[in-house]
């Protein structure tokens, strides 16, 4: 029982972060990034190579990974999708770019990483007992960074300026306009912001579960799970999404044969958009 | 011009050309020996198609540089074709009739999942060729059937081997199952239960299942540790999962036996799961250090060349090609055109395994399970990792 | 061609069938039916990529017509999954003539869409997409924990192929032998034409111009007296009808279904045909699938860069070509099914330049 | 004798309540206009009648039947169809098209019918382009039928907003600030343009800013202020109503 508490705490961590990313850049460009994945991918990528390989300090190849991935969100959001939002006739195109570019990272980080399965060694070590559960170091740290960055990503859009102009553009991009910001740089710092959340928890997760170039596509549907669960394009609903989310497998992979629980989780998700097709916060039709 | 008449001109077009460039290089001249690999080189489980591309290439290149292989006496250069087919069957499909129609291809190794082997079976009894499926559905094998060759040990070969042995020297009584949620995994899982039974082990749980890209292996882990069975079988387990599982239950504070019936890779069960691998057992191939032949060091250097880097799957799929031209050799050049001529060679064919340092026999088998010699006899080197590094328990072999 | 027809035309006309159309068409079928067959009729692999090709289009067809309602589709994958397992379980165990199947396998899909369209059809954009993703997901598992009615995880092998059609005695389509993929080519090619005009006669007929005017407001549609949700659940039911049959076909050319046969992936390409050929054009999934299916097998000789090239291809097409390949054949500013805006200036009822509001 | 009834009618969102147990009857044949400053929950009732929302309470009845609970297709089949504010029309087709699919209340033929072609779907066809046309003509905007909506000038994408619900066959026509941004020509053109809809025997109820057109064409007059009915009677009645006068001094923009 406390074992399942501990990995239903463990889990939400991990999938919040996992999630954080995605709906951030749905907020902002109601944008569903199938790219996600292949984005955590990369991230775990960076750091395998600068801290594994290359032998530096785990958070120095922490923040590699986030600026990498930061320096792709925004090429991504200014080279490819402005332009195509701008020449489509039909919004749903996006949709097109955003698979599109999944495939191109997926091909491009096969053909440079190979196709071995990488980890890395750990960063700390020992395992932790809690009321009789197991709890490695290793996760600990996960969980206690995802926690960061989570209240770090709440306080960045509640309290900044930037943050603050992020949600205004989510809420309603005419009027942020007449208010005078620059939405393009918004978009561009938010797109950028997103990709780096999904590097850091590929490159956090690396530590604990490992990444191979093909492993984007299963992360990106966990995290569309996550976020139509809270609520596509709201903070919290992801960080909500990711705690359902992660209790319910933990719950689940302890009481039901494995292969029904994730049958169980989606049919009741599709069961629960049918109720309320906006998630628990969201607002309806994103 | 009317806009349709466009449209219609404009896919008309596109479909002639597309399909004439299809057309493609003839097919074999002579002296050129093509070899067809076809699995699955791209997503998840690219490691499966690609460990058999390098293979064959690496053999390929050795055999070339002295001249080609020699068969009745004429040397052919050897040439690899390889088409990733993404484990998706209809990929697998027009990738073998491209093997075996456009190359004019009668020998193919591959592909990796029953899914993509069961779907070329007609295309490869209709064109004539042999293949060498890595899937362990015994249909593939068994008459009607009789075009392909398995190419490793399976799963239900290994599994009461190993059991057995667990039982007899490590005191193994119970045993707990955990599988991927996919077609191959489940079914492996299933043949061993059933191993597990036969032998009298007390199967503790065997529903336990984790979905493909799985992060967190602790709450699936969690339950079947919480049994604390003597033996923990992960069944058909990928190499990129089997280091998270084992690091897993050891963090979970299991201290039994985990085993597999695959074949694992060293460096990455290093990588990832660190000292927790020790004591793991699995399934390899001519690839231990304290077995492998001097001609097998060498495939393993001209391996590095080619791939980059040693991966131990490669340990049990050097045998493909090797097994092909050295069966050739036997069958003479009539076979290159004609598999019967091939199929007839099998049942007496035997060489001395060219990977093992010891004086081993190189056979086809399966009579037992398939009724009809349709496997690669290759040794079933059962490891156990120590200190980092693949450590043979013992050889054992299948009729 | 608009200004050749009235002023009254109502421009449905535009892929209703005229002479001229007629004729382009004709020529197109023969190339189809009779050239390509001829050309390659030695080439079992070439055949092989066009059989896919025109199912794949086949398949993709449906979901060109849930976009056409305005939803995006990622649900066909699940059906296809279905319309082969029925098939499979209907020709293995109750000895079922693959004819019947073919039919009944879109039939069930239908079914089964349509009971879950009233429930999901009310989403709109993302979520829609979002939770048909998760309905391909949910099916492929319901089928890997079928137990001994969809046979688990071993799947369904051995599946007859296609049998003789015989109509009182006298035989129709001999049965298909071997791995000769001659019929099974023809018999997608008739497939997709068939497709190809139901689709079209759908979208031409004044039903698709109640589909379009959902797609561009609802409320409005609604509030002129149309049954949205009627013929959401339609449009749906019609695009898991293809996704059905389109799997009977698969499950009998490959002789066998596994639940990994068809996975988000597939669901996902359905609908990536559909985008590169162009969602405004009932050609555009069959452009879309003929390309990326045939570019895929072209780029075969790149070896280990074919993934790469291919995916490069994909994002150039897309960053040049966003409303699809077919919209090249279009002049921009155009709208849908390439009706021309009125070529006279429009007069100002105001005097006043366009949308001042005062 | 009253066409349609509005009974008792009440709306809350969460907290606030938009339209408060709000009672009115509409006789037929008349126009009779719905005002009030914004926010008086003007729209809110609008939405209520067609049934694009539910009432929380309270109900709307129309030729003795309750409409309130049905579904906005089924209200319109009954002959209650309303227009959009500004401008909502099929954006992708041309007028002419928007106006034949607007007739899809008219359709005998089935939907196999449709696709099939048969007989009477070409006899409906021919017959939607007729009448479409003929409406088109009517309001105006008979030189424009081949032309784009979204190309549209303003003025005429507000009668081809009327246009289509005219296609509809509306026993009661709800038209939603008809006169909005429009100038004096404009609003000239659009006034007489709903007298000549009214002479054609429908009956219009409408919802609107503009005080001087309203009380132009209105015959009966129907005042909200915070969701509640402050007044009801002739233009000449609520020009004199204190209760008016003192709502809408109270709120910015119109003055008498």
């Amino acid at each position: 029982m406390e074992q399942i508490i501990v990995n239903g705490v463990v889990l939400a961590a991990n999938y919040a972060l996992i999630a954080l990313g995605l709906t951030l850049i749905f907020g902002i460009l109601s944008f569903l990034n199938f790219a996600h994945g292949q984005m955590y991918m990369l991230g775990g990528f960076v750091v395998y190579y600068v801290y594994a390989i290359f032998g530096m300090n785990y958070f120095v190849a922490l923040l590699a990974c986030a600026l990498t991935l930061f320096v792709i969100g925004v090429a991504f959001e200014t080279l490819f999708f402005r332009r195509v939002l701008r020449i489509t006739t039909r919004e749903e195109n996006s949709m097109l770019l955003a698979v599109g570019t999944a495939l191109l990272l997926e091909n491009l980080a096969l053909t440079l990483f190979g196709e071995k399965q990488r980890g890395v060694p750990p960063v700390v070590t020992g395992v932790y007992q809690i009321f009789g559960a197991y709890l490695p170091a290793s996760r600990l740290l996960v969980l206690v960074l995802s926690a960061l960055l989570v209240i770090g990503l709440l306080l960045f859009v509640q309290y900044t300026k930037p943050g603050r102009a992020m949600r205004a553009v989510a809420q309603d991009k005419e009027v942020t306009l007449l208010m005078g910001v620059n939405v393009g740089r918004i978009s561009a710092l938010g797109f950028g912001i997103g990709a780096a959340l999904a590097g850091l928890a590929g490159g956090l997760l690396v530590t604990t579960s490992a990444i191979n170039s093909g492993i984007g596509t299963a992360i990106s549907i966990k995290a569309f799970i996550m976020i139509m669960i809270g609520g596509a394009g709201v903070v919290a609903g992801a960080i909500l999404g990711g705690i359902v989310l992660g209790f319910t497998e933990a719950i689940g992979y302890a009481l039901i044969p494995g292969s029904v629980t994730y049958l169980l989780i989606f049919v009741g998700l599709i069961i629960f958009l049918i109720i309320r097709p906006q998630g628990i916060m969201g607002k309806p039709w994103g | 011009m009317s806009a349709t008449s466009r449209l219609i001109t404009t896919v008309a077009l596109a479909v002639g050309a597309a399909a004439i460039g299809l057309a493609g290089p003839a097919t074999a001249q002579d002296n050129v020996l093509k070899v067809g690999v076809l699995g699955v080189m791209s997503g998840p489980a690219a490691s499966w198609g690609l460990v058999n591309r390098y293979s064959a290439e690496a053999t390929a290149q050795m055999y070339n540089e002295q001249g080609g292989v020699e068969i009745d006496g004429e040397k052919y250069q050897i040439e690899i074709v390889s088409i990733d087919d993404k484990n998706d069957p209809k990929l697998a499909v027009s990738g073998a009739e491209r093997l075996i129609h456009q190359e004019g291809i009668n020998y193919i190794i591959g592909p990796n999942v029953d899914t993509t082997a069961a779907s070329i079976v007609p295309v490869v009894e209709a064109g004539g060729a042999i293949n060498i499926p890595y899937a362990f559905s015994k249909q593939l094998y068994t008459p009607p059937r009789s075009n392909s060759v398995l190419g490793m040990i399976a799963s239900y070969q290994a599994a009461p081997i190993i059991y057995e042995y667990l039982q007899e020297e490590r005191g193994a009584a119970t045993v707990s199952f955990i599988a991927r949620n996919e077609s191959d995994p489940l079914n492996q899982r299933d043949e061993g239960v059933a191993a597990a039974q036969e032998l009298g082990l007390e199967v503790v749980s065997s529903e336990d299942t984790y979905e493909p890209g799985t992060t967190d292996f602790f709450p699936v882990m969690s339950k079947v540790v919480s049994a604390n069975p003597d033996l923990i079988v992960l069944s058909g387990v990928a190499p990129a999962d089997a280091p998270l599982l084992i690091r897993t239950a050891r963090e979970l504070g299991y201290q039994g036996i985990l085993s597999t019936e695959t074949a694992q890779d060293i460096g990455i069960l290093n990588e990832v799961a660190g000292e927790f691998a020790d004591g793991f057992i699995s399934v390899g191939g001519a690839s231990t250090p304290e077995i492998r032949s001097d001609y097998m060091e060498e495939f393993i250097e001209r391996y590095n060349e080619v791939a980059g880097e040693w991966n131990d799957e490669a340990g049990t799929k050097v045998y493909a090609l090797e097994m092909i031209l050295m069966t050739l050799q036997q069958a003479g050049n009539d076979a290159l055109e004609n598999i019967e001529a091939y199929k007839a060679a099998m049942d007496g064919f035997s060489v001395k395994n060219p990977f093992l340092e010891e004086d081993q026999q190189l056979t086809y088998v399966g009579t037992n399970y398939f009724d009809q010699k349709r496997q690669i006899g290759v040794p079933m080197v059962v490891n156990e990792v120590q200190g980092g590094e693949f450590k043979t328990l013992f050889v054992g072999s299948v009729e | 061609m608009r200004q050749t027809m009235p002023a009254s035309d109502l421009g449905w006309g535009q892929l209703g069938l005229t002479a001229a159309r007629l004729a382009g068409l004709a020529l197109l079928a023969l190339v189809y039916l009779v050239a390509l067959p001829v050309w390659f009729a030695g080439s079992n692999y070439i055949l092989g990529v066009l059989t896919n090709a025109s199912i794949l289009s086949f398949i993709s067809l449906g979901v060109w017509v849930t976009f056409a309602i305005g939803r995006i589709n990622i649900s066909q994958g699940a059906f296809a999954l279905i319309g082969g397992y029925t098939a499979a379980i209907l020709s293995t165990r109750h000895g079922v003539s693959f004819w019947l199947c073919l039919p009944l396998a879109g039939l069930v899909a239908a079914a089964v869409g349509t009971i879950i369209g009233i429930a999901i059809l009310r989403l709109r954009g993302v979520y829609f997409a979002m939770i048909t993703l998760s309905l391909t997901e949910a099916v492929r598992l319901a089928f890997l924990n079928g137990g001994a009615f969809t046979q688990g995880a071993s799947g369904i092998v051995n599946i007859p192929r296609p049998d003789a059609l015989e109509i009182f005695g006298l035989t129709i389509i001999p049965a298909f032998r071997g791995a000769d993929p001659l019929p099974y080519y023809f018999l997608a090619a008739t497939l997709l034409i068939l497709g190809l005009l139901a689709v079209w006669r759908l979208t031409t007929s004044r039903l698709g111009w109640v589909f379009r005017s959902m797609r561009q407001n609802e409320e409005l549609a609604a509030s002129i007296g149309i049954n949205v949700a009627k013929y959401r659940v339609i449009a749906y039911g019609f695009s898991c009808f293809l996704g059905g049959v389109g799997g009977a076909f698969f499950a009998a050319f490959h002789q066998n279904i596994y639940p990994a046969t068809y996975s988000v992936t597939d669901s996902v390409n359905f609908m990536l045909y559909c985008f590169l050929g162009g969602l405004d054009f009932v050609f555009g999934p069959v452009v879309g699938a003929f390309l990326l299916v045939i570019s895929f097998e072209l780029l075969h000789d790149l070896q280990q860069y074919q993934a790469l090239i291919y995916g490069i291809l994909m994002i150039s097409c897309i960053l040049w070509l966003p409303n699809g390949i077919l919209s090249l054949t279009f002049r921009r500013g155009q709208a849908p099914e390439g009706e021309e805006e009125a070529a006279a200036p429009v007069p100002d009822p105001s005097g006043k330049p366009r949308g001042s509001p005062t | 004798m009253s066409l349609l009834e509005v009974q008792q009618l009440t709306r809350r969102f969460g907290g606030l309540v938009a339209v408060n147990g709000v009672d009115f009857a509409v006789n037929e044949g008349e126009i009779l206009a719905v005002i009030g400053p914004n926010g008086a929950g003007k729209s809110t009732l609008f939405k209520l009648i067609t049934a694009f929302l539910r009432p929380s309470s309270g109900r709307v009845v129309f030729q003795g039947e309750v409409i309130s609970a049905l579904k906005p297709h089924v209200v319109a089949r009954k002959g209650v169809v309303r227009t959009f504010q500004e401008t909502t029309i099929f954006r992708e087709m041309t007028a002419l098209q928007n106006v034949v699919v607007a007739h899809h209340l008219r359709t005998r033929a089935s939907s196999l019918g449709i696709f099939f072609n048969f007989p009477t779907a070409r006899a409906d066809e021919a017959g939607f382009r007729e009448s479409a046309a003929e409406i088109l003509d009517y309001l105006g905007l008979g030189a424009v039928k081949d032309a784009q909506a979204r190309g549209l000038p303003h003025g005429y994408l507000r009668a081809l907003g009327i246009a289509l619900a005219m296609a509809a066959e509306p026993k009661v026509l709800l038209l939603d600030e008809p006169f909005s941004g429009m100038n004096p020509e404009e609003t000239d053109r659009a006034v007489r343009m709903v007298q000549g809809i009214r002479d054609r025997g429908v009956t219009v109820l409408l919802v609107e800013h503009d005080m001087s057109a309203v009380m132009r064409i209105s015959d009966r007059i129907v005042v909200l202020n915070f969701g509640t009915k402050i007044a009801e009677g002739t233009p000449a009645q609520i020009r004199q109503n204190d209760a008016v006068i003192e709502a809408y001094l109270g709120s910015e923009d119109e003055a008498l």
